[in-house]
């Protein structure tokens, strides 16, 4: 590599600009999270860990993250084995292979808020399509968004349809990107489509597979405003995530230090976690040469 | 093990019936017997690898027919031909040991376990893979992984032929006379067909009994390496044949003899075989067969030294006739002529051609 | 056994099409409805089931006071998008190509470790910085500005940016910038003339990406932004008041998404020519 | 002009890729660097043209240091084994592009261009892509390149590397005339290739793992190589070596080949020692009344150009013969050998240096100076 006095030119500049972006804010969330700052009385006090404590017992939080953990892992499970399934199945030459391609990007085209209004629409339990074929197929109606595991469920529905698109591309682009040798060996080999999928396409699909999740999971820890426009958390706090709870207490409630505290935590907690399942990611699927 | 027959195979990748110089492969026919060393050289787009793919069924050849051990398997898919290959670039199954890709093939044939440990134990003697059957098999180096490649094939017993795609290229240039050893080995022990496709002409001329000479989708020579390089049926055989490549001289026939630029060479059965053929005439005769003297003498031909290039064993002795280019290939220690030199050309390893195509003298 | 198999590819396939298309179909036909044909139950065909009318279109482009006005938010939405976009584009590549070619060090810290500060910034949850954005917004006077969400945009956008190139620079043979110097360019020249007119494929990439997450963010616009500036994806959930008008929040969803999948299509041709599989490691 | 480098070293990563060289390049004169991969050619070319650093010693251009002079400000060009062009530009503002940035006038640049293209027959290409090119055309592209600037240093690394056998055959006669008239550069030419080195002519640096072997004109160091190391490099296929024992008047072979202490071999002294023999020097048939003969196992015949390589195996020997032609051998079948005591090299075997060499044969050499 070279090592040119000109090379600060390149990188300082972005490098600059994104650290004034972002490490201004989070000095001040720390800060703020020591702080007792709220609608009454606004400002930079010392309130000590108080609101950790506080945290610490504060249920609802604890219960918005595990939430978020189960949707986000839930749908991105999901959103990756429909993702590979629909790129394995437009991957060869089909039939109207264009169109099949282009219209399972179109979702992660369209704007998530903009797209759940219409899902909620479509969710209504009187009014919306869905119930409606329901009730044609003689099913009695489902409350979707009125129950809190139905809430869930219609949450997951949403992302699902929002971001497999995103999944779907990486593993294509990946799945395209393959060398064909391995597949004709197997064929000679005399393995069938099983045999050749957990044998060929899987061990070579590994590392795409890893980042595509690491991704994704990445996006769905910070799932909030498809929460905010379908259900406002409801019913009750059925539907409440870490970061829509967080919203709550800060943006709704004016409780600045303690959505700070929460705010470092669940930061924290997503990093360590993300790391985790990152390397056990990596042990899984990459076997190291 | 099988004999493969193609009987008038050629295939075009555009539109069926269109002009024969379209063909990306041009029909011909041949027999490949069973138990043979074979190999497919040409420069890149010669049209060998579709001819590999017509073998191993990836590509169904637009008119003829392939024959394996007399049954026609021109429509047959990859997997239903009964071959095995070895690609350019190592393919092993990354997740399982060295014995359990051996064994894949078997497993996929739902062979008995027991024989597959026999079977797999057999191979693995004989590529001197014993030690590291339990290894992993992504942790060999590439020469061995070619090995596991090969002895996937080598394990079934229904293999029609062994086919290897330029089997050496990420091999470490001291290894491959190794491997190279090896493929001949196996070859001789096992007597399976292997076919072997290459543009080097080093790999090829070393490994097959028989090598199929191509270019621009046309079979140009098949032939034993030894007469590949003595005698080439075609100029581009004896162009792309040897280092360097064979001298090609414009020419025509007189009486008794062959003329090079107002030259007279006195090659009378050469003349013959030309006197009535059709085409411009081209005399061929290899550097290595090039006698050259410091003295006149009958039929030798007057030429100026222009160049020598010393190559520390030999001397390639640029000579000028005419302004025609001639090489001569010289042992260091024979002694050399200075700047005038007498040339003569020995008939029986000078060659006649008619539009590129070797007249024979015999008939 | 092959045709049941693929009927079956086919059948799936039909399957997530009709998933897929189901909200844009709804939306498409709803909003070409009125309060009587939304109330009346859920109805699918102009003409047969309800009555179609053109109220949910017209009522967009009428202009404040007597319908929502659509133009000035997309405006908006396009101004900020493109702006960000940009900056994003021009001062993550050049990072990018900082990191792929120079090596840097600071005590522990290498070139990987750069790369990674900057896609990191991914993780952060639009949360955990919209109160410190709000107060820093306030302190330089660009809060309801578009300048105020292009500077946020920005620390938003340039790690995909520098995702995407770093790989797609580490795919050019170092020996290209060496024949530039050896030719006579500086660095800066050499980056210029030489590197930056060959790798237009991971520049579309990186912009496409950027115009989408750009375009679709909702939080930072509607926590940073009031009456002022607003863009498009507020304006549309602002609808979502108590007494939803279905059809004209379908119209304008509608033309608020539109847009963006036209690119589908360009993805899906930078998809076959292979160019984004490099971009994702 | 001189290009001097002196006590140079470099290391990267904590990996020793030069060690102490102490060259002097000439202006107008030709050097071929020969060493087997990873010998440390493309470090050193490196370091000549400014890409790299060295991490010790001193680079010194008439006198000047010129280690800290960037890359741009030389006039140096380089020819890369890949291919390398700007894929942006067609093959004619691919030449243009030095001589662009290097402030020329049009009518200068056109008529450079059109020599240059000339000279390597490039002319109907000026209008394609190098993506359009075969690999041997981009390489003609690149060298045009690097030739049209008139650089005071020109570096080849490996340029014919990549290509297949019938174009490098081709080009080396070119490369010959092109280089054979240089009066005013240094020209730099690494391979891992005898026979090019020897084609090329020229003066070599042998390298072996990031130190320099031996220098000097190329015949002279092919006729004497300075240790084992360069035997083995210099020759393809490698220089045949066998454990030998100088025992009064006679020397023991390996096995028990006994030949006479007698002619250039006289002089050796007492003890173990390693002999050497060229693969041309064996061979199947008797030449001399005095040949020695072994008889051998056949592992594999080679097929090389118009030669055959025959790998053979007897006791702890194993040797490669050359004979001239195609021909057959079967594997496992029994030959045997002669060669002349007479062509054989002596080497120490404590340090591997040149004992003793053979006389050298009249060669074409003689007649090229003339």
């Amino acid at each position: 590599m070279l090592n040119l006095r000109h090379k600060y030119v390149f990188l300082l500049p972005g490098l600059l600009v994104l650290l004034a972006i972002i490490l201004f804010p989070l000095l001040f969330t720390i800060r703020v999270s020591f702080s007792s700052w709220d609608v009454v009385m606004p400002g930079l006090d010392w309130f000590g860990g108080r609101n950790y404590t506080r945290m610490w017992a504060d249920g609802r939080f604890w219960e918005a993250m595990q939430r978020l953990v189960m949707v986000a892992v839930s749908s991105v499970a999901l959103q990756y084995v429909l993702g590979f399934s629909l790129a394995l199945l437009v991957w060869r030459n089909i039939r109207m292979k264009r169109f099949f391609r282009v219209l399972f990007l179109v979702p992660m085209m369209t704007t998530p808020v903009i797209m759940t209004v219409i899902w909620r629409t479509i969710f209504h339990e009187s009014l919306g399509p869905l119930n409606n074929f329901i009730e044609m197929l003689g099913l009695p109606a489902v409350p979707w968004l009125s129950t809190a595991s139905t809430a869930v469920i219609s949450l997951v529905i949403v992302e699902v349809w929002q971001w497999t698109p995103f999944m779907f591309l990486l593993l294509l682009a990946g799945l395209l990107s393959l060398p064909r040798e391995p597949f004709q060996a197997a064929a000679i080999d005399g393995a069938g489509p099983v045999r050749t999928f957990f044998n060929v396409t899987m061990p070579l699909m590994a590392p795409i597979s890893i980042g595509a999740l690491i991704i994704r999971l990445i996006e769905a820890s910070k799932i909030m405003e498809t929460v905010y426009v379908l259900t406002a958390g409801g019913p009750g706090t059925a539907t409440e995530t870490a970061s829509y709870y967080i919203y709550i207490r800060g943006l709704r409630e004016f409780q600045i230090g303690y959505a700070a505290a929460l705010s470092v935590t669940y930061l924290v907690l997503m990093i360590i976690a993300l790391t985790i399942i990152a390397k056990i990611l990596a042990r899984i699927m990459i076997l190291k040469d | 093990m099988a004999r493969i027959e193609l009987k008038d195979v050629g295939h075009c990748y555009g539109p069926a019936g269109g002009r024969l110089e379209d063909y990306a492969l041009q029909p011909f026919s041949h027999v490949w017997e069973d138990g043979g060393a074979y190999a497919l050289l040409g420069p890149s787009g010669c049209g060998k690898t579709t001819f590999l793919n017509i073998i191993s069924g990836l590509v169904h050849p637009t008119r003829g027919r392939v024959l394996f051990d007399g049954r026609d398997v021109t429509a047959l898919a990859t997997a239903q031909r009964n071959i095995a290959q070895v690609f350019q670039f190592p393919v092993i199954y990354k997740t399982k040991t060295v014995h359990d890709n051996l064994a894949f093939p078997l497993r996929c044939r739902n062979v008995e376990e027991t024989e597959i440990r026999r079977r797999v134990q057999e191979v693995a003697a004989l590529l001197n893979l014993e030690s590291s059957l339990k290894k992993p098999a992504r942790q060999l180096t590439a020469d061995a992984k070619q090995l596991i490649s090969l002895g996937r094939g080598l394990v079934r017993e229904d293999v029609a032929a062994i086919l290897l795609d330029e089997p050496l290229t990420v091999i470490d240039p001291q290894q491959k006379w190794l491997l190279r050893r090896k493929l001949k080995e196996i070859n001789t022990a096992l007597k399976q067909t292997m076919v072997y496709v290459t543009h080097d002409q080093n790999e090829a001329m070393t490994f097959a009994d028989h090598v199929a000479v191509m270019d621009q989708g046309k079979v140009m020579q098949i032939g034993t390496p030894q007469e590949l390089f003595e005698c080439p049926q075609h100029t581009f055989v004896g162009w792309f044949i040897g280092s360097p490549a064979m001298n090609i001289l414009p020419c025509t026939v007189a009486e008794g003899g062959v003329m090079i630029k107002d030259k007279k060479v006195p090659l009378p059965a050469l003349a013959k075989a030309a006197a009535t053929a059709a085409g411009a005439l081209e005399l061929g005769i290899r550097p290595e067969f090039v006698q050259i003297s410091d003295t006149p003498g009958a039929g030798a031909l007057g030429v100026d030294i222009r160049e020598i290039e010393n190559l520390g064993n030999y001397n390639i002795v640029m000579l000028d006739l005419d302004g025609l280019e001639i090489k001569a290939k010289i042992s260091v220690g024979n002694p050399l002529p200075d700047r005038k030199a007498f040339i003569r050309l020995p008939e029986k390893s000078t060659h006649i051609y008619a539009s590129g195509q070797r007249l024979n003298p015999g008939t | 056994m092959f045709v049941l198999y693929r009927s079956l590819k086919y059948f799936v396939l039909l399957v997530w099409s009709a998933f897929v298309a189901l909200p844009f179909l709804w939306a498409l036909t709803t909003s070409f409805k009125t309060a009587n044909g939304v109330v009346s139950g859920a109805t699918y065909i102009p003409w047969l089931q309800y009555e179609p009318s053109l109220e949910g279109w017209k009522v967009l482009f009428r202009g404040e006071g007597k319908g929502i006005d659509i133009i000035t938010p997309y405006l908006n939405s396009l101004t900020v998008t493109l702006s960000a976009s940009f900056i994003s584009l021009l001062l993550g590549t050049l990072a990018a190509y900082g990191l792929s070619r120079f090596s840097w060090r600071a005590g522990p810290i290498r070139n990987a470790d750069i790369t990674f500060f900057f896609i990191s910034q991914r993780i952060m949850p639009p949360i955990v910085l919209s109160i410190p954005f709000f107060l820093m917004l306030r302190m330089l006077g660009l809060l309801d500005s578009r300048a105020g969400l292009v500077l946020v945009y920005i620390a938003l956008l340039m790690p995909i940016v520098v995702w995407v190139m770093v790989d797609f620079f580490n795919n050019i043979p170092r020996e290209l910038d060496e024949t530039a110097m050896l030719d006579g360019c500086g660095p800066l020249e050499t980056f210029w003339r030489v590197i930056l007119p060959n790798c237009k494929p991971g520049l579309v990439v990186a912009g496409l990406f950027c115009i989408v997450f750009g375009w679709n963010d909702f939080f930072f616009a509607f926590i940073l932004t009031f009456t002022e500036t607003q863009l498009l994806p507020v304006a549309i959930v602002s609808l979502n008041s108590s007494v939803t008008p279905w059809w004209s929040l379908s119209a304008s969803s509608l033309i608020a998404v539109v847009p963006l999948v036209i690119l589908a299509f360009v993805i899906e041709k930078y998809l076959s020519s292979g160019n984004l599989a490099g971009a994702i490691k | 002009m001189s290009l001097i480098l002196e006590a140079v070293g470099s290391m990267a990563e904590d990996q020793m890729h030069l060690a102490d060289i102490n060259l002097t390049f000439e202006k107008g004169a030709f050097y071929v660097v020969l060493g087997a991969t990873l010998a440390g050619k493309t470090s050193l070319l490196r370091l000549l043209s400014g890409l790299d650093q060295p991490t010790s010693g001193a680079i010194t251009m008439d006198g000047r240091n010129i280690v800290e002079v960037p890359v741009w400000k030389r006039r140096v060009s380089m020819v890369y084994q890949q291919f390398i062009n700007y894929p942006h530009l067609d093959v004619r503002a691919n030449i243009a592009f030095p001589l662009q940035r290097a402030g020329l006038p049009g009518d200068e640049i056109d008529a450079r261009i059109n020599e240059v293209t000339a000279l390597l027959g490039i002319g109907e290409l000026l209008r394609r892509r190098p993506g359009e090119l075969s690999g041997g055309q981009q390489q003609r592209v690149a060298l045009a390149r690097s030739l049209v600037k008139n650089a005071d240093l020109l570096l080849l690394d490996e340029p014919l590397v990549n290509l297949d056998y019938k174009l490098r055959e081709q080009l080396r006669p070119e490369f010959r005339s092109l280089f054979g008239n240089n009066t005013s550069a240094i020209i730099v030419y690494s391979t891992t290739e005898p026979l090019e080195a020897l084609m090329l002519g020229g003066r070599i640096i042998i390298l072996d793992e990031g130190r320099v072997l031996q220098t000097g004109d190329v015949h002279e160091a092919f006729h004497n190589p300075a240790c084992e190391t360069v035997a083995r490099v210099f020759n393809d296929p490698p220089m045949n070596m066998i454990s030998a024992d100088v025992a009064g008047e006679r020397i023991i072979l390996g096995d028990g080949l006994v030949l006479p202490r007698s002619g250039h071999l006289a002089g050796l002294p007492p003890g173990p020692c390693r002999i050497g023999i060229r693969a041309n020097d064996l061979n199947l048939e008797q030449s001399a009344a005095d040949d020695m003969e072994l008889a051998a196992e056949v592992q594999l015949s080679e097929v090389n150009g118009s030669e055959t390589y025959i790998h053979i195996h007897h006791n702890e020997v194993s040797w490669v013969v050359r004979e001239d032609g195609v021909h057959s051998y079967a594997l496992g079948s029994g030959i045997r050998i002669r060669f002349n005591p007479g062509r054989l090299f002596a080497f120490s075997s404590a340090d591997g240096r040149l004992l003793a060499a053979p006389d050298n044969l009249v060669s074409g050499s003689a007649v090229m100076e003339g």
